[in-house]
């Protein structure tokens, strides 16, 4: 009947395709009906260098990267052993390698997996042809691979040339031959790696990033400015002919500050606006965003968290731009941040966004990290949709004044171009009609219009996810929900009822919903991956926690996995 | 990549019906500026060449920074945005960009364009977007109350930097020629209606269009009153020969006044992309059943 | 016997001299041997318009503003009135104005002060000598307020020629005679208003400003790049000459960005190094602070804090920095924060916060405000110092690793020149060497460094100041230090014992200590100039105060004074 | 404020004895650069230019931001440092300032310098500090894997401007030369050897010494690898006419190599200020018994 999910490894130099293969793997068993995941490593270089292709092919929907790897499939050997701690194997794993690559490297073989030797590539062509035409031994490997996982060979070969794209004819039959080739090689291994059939649905495969662009584009962005940052790059680069398309502008500017201050623009010119950064940028962004805040511009910010600081490790994830996300900027400048709480969330989330900025007139920044950005995976396609909620442009019957505090601290804000509507936008501290003042009694009148703006902010059901009501509670965000889940799942299982708690609101923080979710829970863990604990100290700051509570906080980039917060929770009692 | 040449079709057209006034464009907020700061002359040369351009006040955004300069936005009728130091340029082209049927003006000082500012500018220069950008140049940092700034004479004796900051100043003319502007004037504050007439000019141009205004600082830097005997009319405006326009600037003193180049010469924009819907980029990511 | 304090203001529109009226008087009574200070109010206008001396003579030193003024002169009533909240005057108050000036302006006659006519200005005087040399209403009425507290005249004479510095002869001779005029005219007004004897000892008069600038020279920077902003500028424009004078350097910088990473590769260099700023600086700055936490480079960045979020009210005071200076920047990017807990405090913080920088090879940001760095005062002269800390520059025995993980996790920084010693400074994750390297143990390992090295800051006795142990506590800092210390006095004569915990040290917060100066404290309060509660935030972040503490926050620019802090005590009990 | 020629004493010496190699200059770090980057050309012609040049690998501090190209220090056994991206000029001149017995070189790529480092670097020219600052240009952001930079061709096709961009490329050396340069040069990675002549003349240059250095990216410009077709040494290096300078710029098709532009007239440095101690400063606060 075989197995229900089933997590693989594509691992090989430059010129060795694991990417390809993982894609095309993916993409096959995706069609074929199964939900799936991949995240992708890369060595140092700049381009062409070792990489290897994480995958998860299951029954359910895949949340997190897998405790162990089932089966590593070597192209070759070289200087592949550098990702060792990133691709744990046990002795149940099975690795893949071509006896012609050489010996295991001690790194891997130290995890004692069983080693299959497997002659990859096709062996019947000529010296001539490899030269020409490469080696395929990817592709080679992906076919040998989809038949040892039992995916229907019409799906290999339609994802294969899906993949492919318009590559020239000669090109895809030589591949397509590679493909068969590994399969009927992998026929011969007797190796069980059978799973499950499949439940087909109709059902989408994306990136975060992408989930995040789609989000803003339904929620009503039609105006992008960035400059170019891993690991939001790519969200940026799908984004671009879109947008475009759509009647909107995506413009590259010169740096962080310009393209922030384009967002506010574009944005103050009435058409909803976003930049996508990630951490360094975000740090340059802080001033600006205290403008936004202050003049009451609605913004955007897409933050694509990475390891830092400073330049850290810009390819890798980590979750430690809480504090800036939340507290930077000087002077009081409160907004709202909030955290997708997984792939699929990333479209919700991503639209939420828009509504709130537009709403409340204010700047939002959202917290994705590596993990979810760069994860391509399968989710199911209909997630729900927040309902819209537009910017209040119509002009009071009474004389109007852009930063009342007499009323409802959303205050009409006619974009250029109305009639009678005219008012500048101001930074710094200002009376009702944006007229520059100094007094205390002003400048408190406008921080408590802001702040009430934010008080009035009611997330409802969407303030985070609670999944169970066991007596330890996981709270924690982002791309650590997923695994916090499923080691909930197991600590039920084995008699340790735990419930998780993933909070969508970062700040203001949900408190009564969080005091709530929390009821009854005898054990509090915050979660998080950043060596500080922000999170954890943003909660205990607001009371949103006991002092007992316990914290979970380690740094990126390795991805928390179930079997680690399993042992960690037993470790702490 | 071809070129087009641009022929400035609203350079062309008359002055429309005169319709409107300066007054129609005056805030009546009261200026914080001192008495007798050249920035008053600007404010009124801008209100009279808004005027006789002819788009209401409502169609009009002025974008500042920070510094005294940057306080005209909230004096005029218009619609305006007040942002932080140095960013007005990059606000401004947000504006312009995602509204392309509106009057886009930014504003500001030479500490607020020319320093922090400085790579906004250029770039700006180079995007040349249909905007027009003025900046106030007293060479001084006038709100932080007396500070050399790039344009500031090498030996100008201050607190900050006594004896002299020491340094060549910028010429914005020079930077902005080399940054690919197509359209570079100066002018003068206490010449308000020549002023005026170089500002209409600036907004029919169909780009980005630049106008550094001698605009003396009465409160740090008295002896710039003594540019009224200093000015003159540029001697010619050049068009399209960039070299020719860098000789130009070189030669003149810093005290030539009026248009000094335009550049025709433009690329051609990118053909508009086919439209799709949201549905038709949802499809994308479907897969399977 | 006199009164033993006396606060007075002068006020007037642009040419009225308040200022100088303030600066002669002040000046005067130092040299005569009391204690003073003097606050600045100007109205909006950029230069020359109406403006307003705050001072507060004693006999004992001066650390916040009065709660009331006992006399306020009218130098005339141009627009004055304006000052109404900031200048509190009560019945018992005198206002001295020129019946020519007009009638006392509602806000300010709303107090019910007495108000006592008093033609200013030499009745003897022709119109042609007005014309020419101007009224000196201001030194006449400088004079009359001397004679009225019981200045010695002499001092107020050799004051006069010290303000006016080398003016020209005929204009010293000329304010002398108003000087003498106004005594004379005074002295026919039956008001007492004269003090105690003074108790001369030798002092120092000089500005928080000056006060950082001075500390910092001493702690040996000896390079200094900043941008200009208020209310910043006046301590670099101090700092300029005398720098330059010691053999060092200050460079006026394109912008914030461009003045720290200049600070870092002077500090790079081998020499201290010190940026000065204000929030919107702080808040460009975010980024390259994160580069000196991962880098270890030392730097000291000064930010004198006004009233925010984004421009706000450029000229006047706040703390509302709090959250930027702990937690502003990407990643984990702990630091020290320090702030000052009053003028004379300037001086040991800014030489304290170059030792500290340097000895533990990170960034020190010191937190003062605008209160504090604009505030004229009087102060004892022999503060004590901190003892001289030097960075780590001997290259070890064995071979030299710059960012070592396996010892003192402060390690040797040989500055550029010096043989062998070569390193490459590294905003990347980075190996022992400062090699780029994307692995989670790397990065752990250089995490935990720079953790160590905070941890082990030790701040000794300097983590704050302590006074009395009632069971009330207020807790503190900055320019709010001043004015609960003088609510405690008054609370404890009333029989409401109340200590003062000052801190110097925000971050890492000086837990132990904490504890203990709070030990028995049945009721804590966290007074702060901001909206956002910061620092009672920041605490309770840490667990540093109890849940139940309370907080006492609100935005500036008025300061806390003595009897709002009593007031509020009583409505929060 | 009157101006000092100066004729660059150390421009006219010999070079120093041969005491050093290039090999001296090599710290032995694997660089992340791709194979066939032009980059491994501007490090060897980097070394050899030091050796030339003769100060010991400890006299020499090499800064850099962020990119492929800002990777450079690390490779050299000089002292370095490795920044945030934009800010190595900034960084480079507290070095300089601050040690100015140090021999500075900062580096870095065409999106470092022109784009987010836009404002450092044209304030870098008007500073005129005595070091060097060598970019890499491939006109593409390498590291981020291919997107336009600022001196991008205008139709360059990328994800992220379908089309292409469709802005007139900035000519970095007429940036420089508007913003003060004193000495500008154009390099090109495959000539290592010419590459190396002009940066010794650089190093040796009593100011900033620019040097615009094409440098092909083989990951995501492949195209560049035709320069080596395009290339040709500048017709010859103006000095001083700095209007001349600018017409020999934009009549060069942009693959001119050499020594473009000297400027030998130099401001007058201030006087040395009177030496003080701290305890006199600390006298002025005294007041009273
Ligand atoms: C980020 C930031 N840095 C510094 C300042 C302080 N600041 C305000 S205006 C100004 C300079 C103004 O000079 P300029 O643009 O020439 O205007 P002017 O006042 O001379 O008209 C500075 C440095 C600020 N507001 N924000
Ligand atoms: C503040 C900030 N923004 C963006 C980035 C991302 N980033 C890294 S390198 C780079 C561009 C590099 O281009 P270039 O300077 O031309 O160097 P090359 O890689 O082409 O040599 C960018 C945008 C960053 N590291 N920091
Ligand atoms: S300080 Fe100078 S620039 Fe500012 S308002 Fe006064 S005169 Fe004008
Ligand atoms: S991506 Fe381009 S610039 Fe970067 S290392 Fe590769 S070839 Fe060089
Ligand atoms: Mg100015
Ligand atoms: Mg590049």
């Amino acid at each position: 009947m075989g197995r229900s999910s089933l997590a693989i490894v594509f691992a090989g130099s430059g010129g060795a395709g694991a990417m390809t293969a993982g894609e095309l793997f993916l993409r096959a068993a995706a069609t074929a009906g199964y939900y799936g995941s991949m995240n992708r490593l890369f060595g140092p270089q700049v381009r062409g260098g070792e990489s290897a292709a994480l995958l998860q092919i299951s029954n359910l929907p895949i949340t997190c990267q897998p405790d162990n790897f089932d089966l590593f499939v070597a192209l070759d050997w070289h200087k592949v052993d550098q990702f060792a701690a990133e691709i744990p194997l046990t002795e149940n794993s099975i690795i893949l390698a071509d006896p012609q690559s050489g010996p295991v490297p001690q790194n891997v073989a130290r995890s004692k997996a069983r080693i299959v030797s497997f002659k990859m590539g096709d062996p019947e062509a000529t010296p001539l042809e490899r030269a020409l035409h490469g080696k395929h031994t990817n592709v080679f490997a992906a076919g040998a691979v989809g038949c040892l996982a039992g995916i229907d060979p019409a799906k290999m070969r339609a994802a294969l040339s899906t993949v492919l794209g318009s590559k020239a004819a000669d090109v895809q039959r030589l591949n397509a031959a590679s493909l068969e080739k590994g399969a009927a090689a992998a026929a011969t291994l007797a190796l069980d790696l059978d799973l499950a059939p499949p439940k087909p649905a109709p059902r989408w495969l994306l990136t975060g990033n992408q989930a995040i662009a789609m989000g803003s584009l339904r929620g009503g962005v039609r105006f992008v400015s960035c400059y170019p940052i891993t690991p939001a790059t790519d969200l940026v680069e799908w984004l671009a002919p879109r947008l475009q398309q759509l009647g909107g502008k995506l413009v590259l500017a010169e740096d962080e500050l310009a393209a922030i201050n384009m967002v506010l623009g574009a944005s103050f010119g009435g058409v909803p606006a976003m930049t996508v950064t990630s951490g360094p940028g975000l740090s340059l962004m802080v001033e600006a965003i205290g403008l936004a805040v202050a003049a009451e511009v609605p913004a955007v910010i897409i933050d694509v968290m990475r390891s830092g600081p400073s330049t850290g490790i810009p390819s890798k994830t980590e979750q430690s731009d809480v504090n800036l996300a939340i507290y930077g900027g000087h002077g009081d400048a409160p907004r709202i941040v909030l955290a997708p709480t997984s792939v699929r969330d990333c479209l919700f989330t991503g639209e939420w966004a828009v509504y709130l900025a537009e709403s409340l007139q204010t700047p939002v920044i959202v917290l994705s990290d590596q993990a979810l950005g760069q994860a391509h995976q399968v989710i199911d396609p209909k997630p729900d949709r927040p309902p819209p909620l537009a910017r209040r442009i119509e002009l009071p019957a009474s004389k109007f004044k852009r930063y009342a505090t007499d009323s409802d601290p959303v205050t009409a804000m006619p974009p250029p171009g109305t009639p009678h509507g005219q008012w500048v936008g101001e930074g710094l501290t200002h009376n009702e009609f944006g007229i520059p003042v100094s007094g205390a009694a002003a400048h408190a009148a406008q921080l408590n219009k802001r702040a009430r703006k934010l008080a009035q902010f009611d997330p409802g059901a969407w303030w985070g996810d609670v999944w169970g009501d066991g007596d330890t509670a996981i709270l924690t965000f982002g791309s650590g929900a997923g695994a916090a889940l499923e080691a909930a799942v197991a600590l039920g299982a084995a008699g340790s009822p735990t419930r998780v708690v993933a909070l969508r609101v970062l700040s203001p923080l949900p408190l009564a919903a969080l005091a709530t979710s929390l009821k009854g829970a005898r054990r509090i863990i915050v979660m998080e991956q950043n060596q500080g604990a922000q999170l954890y100290h943003h909660l205990l700051a607001h009371n949103a926690i006991p002092p007992t509570a316990d914290s979970m906080a380690r740094p990126g980039p390795l991805p928390f996995r179930r079997a680690e917060i399993i042992a960690r929770l037993a470790a702490q009692v | 990549m071809t070129e087009n040449i641009v022929t400035a079709p609203n350079m062309l057209a008359d002055a429309p019906p005169g319709t409107l006034s300066a007054r129609d464009f005056h805030s009546g907020a009261t200026p914080i500026w001192c008495p007798g700061c050249g920035d008053y002359g600007v404010l009124s040369a801008l209100e009279d060449a808004l005027a006789t351009y002819g788009r209401p006040p409502h169609e009009v955004v002025l974008v500042s920074g920070i510094g005294c300069s940057s306080r005209l936005p909230a004096y005029t009728s218009c619609y305006g945005f007040h942002g932080v130091h140095g960013r007005a340029l990059p606000f401004a082209a947000g504006v312009k960009l995602a509204r392309p049927d509106l009057e886009v003006i930014a504003v500001g000082g030479d500490g607020d364009g020319y320093s922090i500012g400085g790579n906004h500018f250029i770039h700006a220069c180079r995007r040349d977007l249909d905007m027009v950008y003025l900046v106030m140049d007293n060479r001084v940092y006038g709100m932080t109350k007396g500070q050399p700034s790039p344009t500031t004479e090498p030996d100008w004796d201050s607190d900050i930097a006594p004896g002299g900051i020491g340094l060549r100043p910028f010429d914005p003319l020079a930077l902005a020629l080399a940054a690919g502007a197509t359209f570079v004037a100066r002018g003068f504050s206490a010449q308000p209606h020549d002023l005026a007439t170089v500002i209409v000019e600036a907004i029919r141009w169909p780009g980005f269009a630049f106008i550094e205004v001698l605009s003396p600082c009465v409160a740090f830097r008295r002896e710039e009153f003594d540019w009224k005997a200093s000015v003159h009319p540029v001697k010619q405006t050049i068009e399209n020969d960039r070299a020719a326009a860098h000789a130009a600037i070189l030669a003149d003193d810093g005290f030539g006044l009026g248009v000094v180049f335009r550049d025709y010469r433009r690329l051609k924009p990118a053909p508009e992309p086919q439209r799709v819907t949201l549905a038709e980029i949802e499809s994308e990511f479907r897969i399977g059943a």
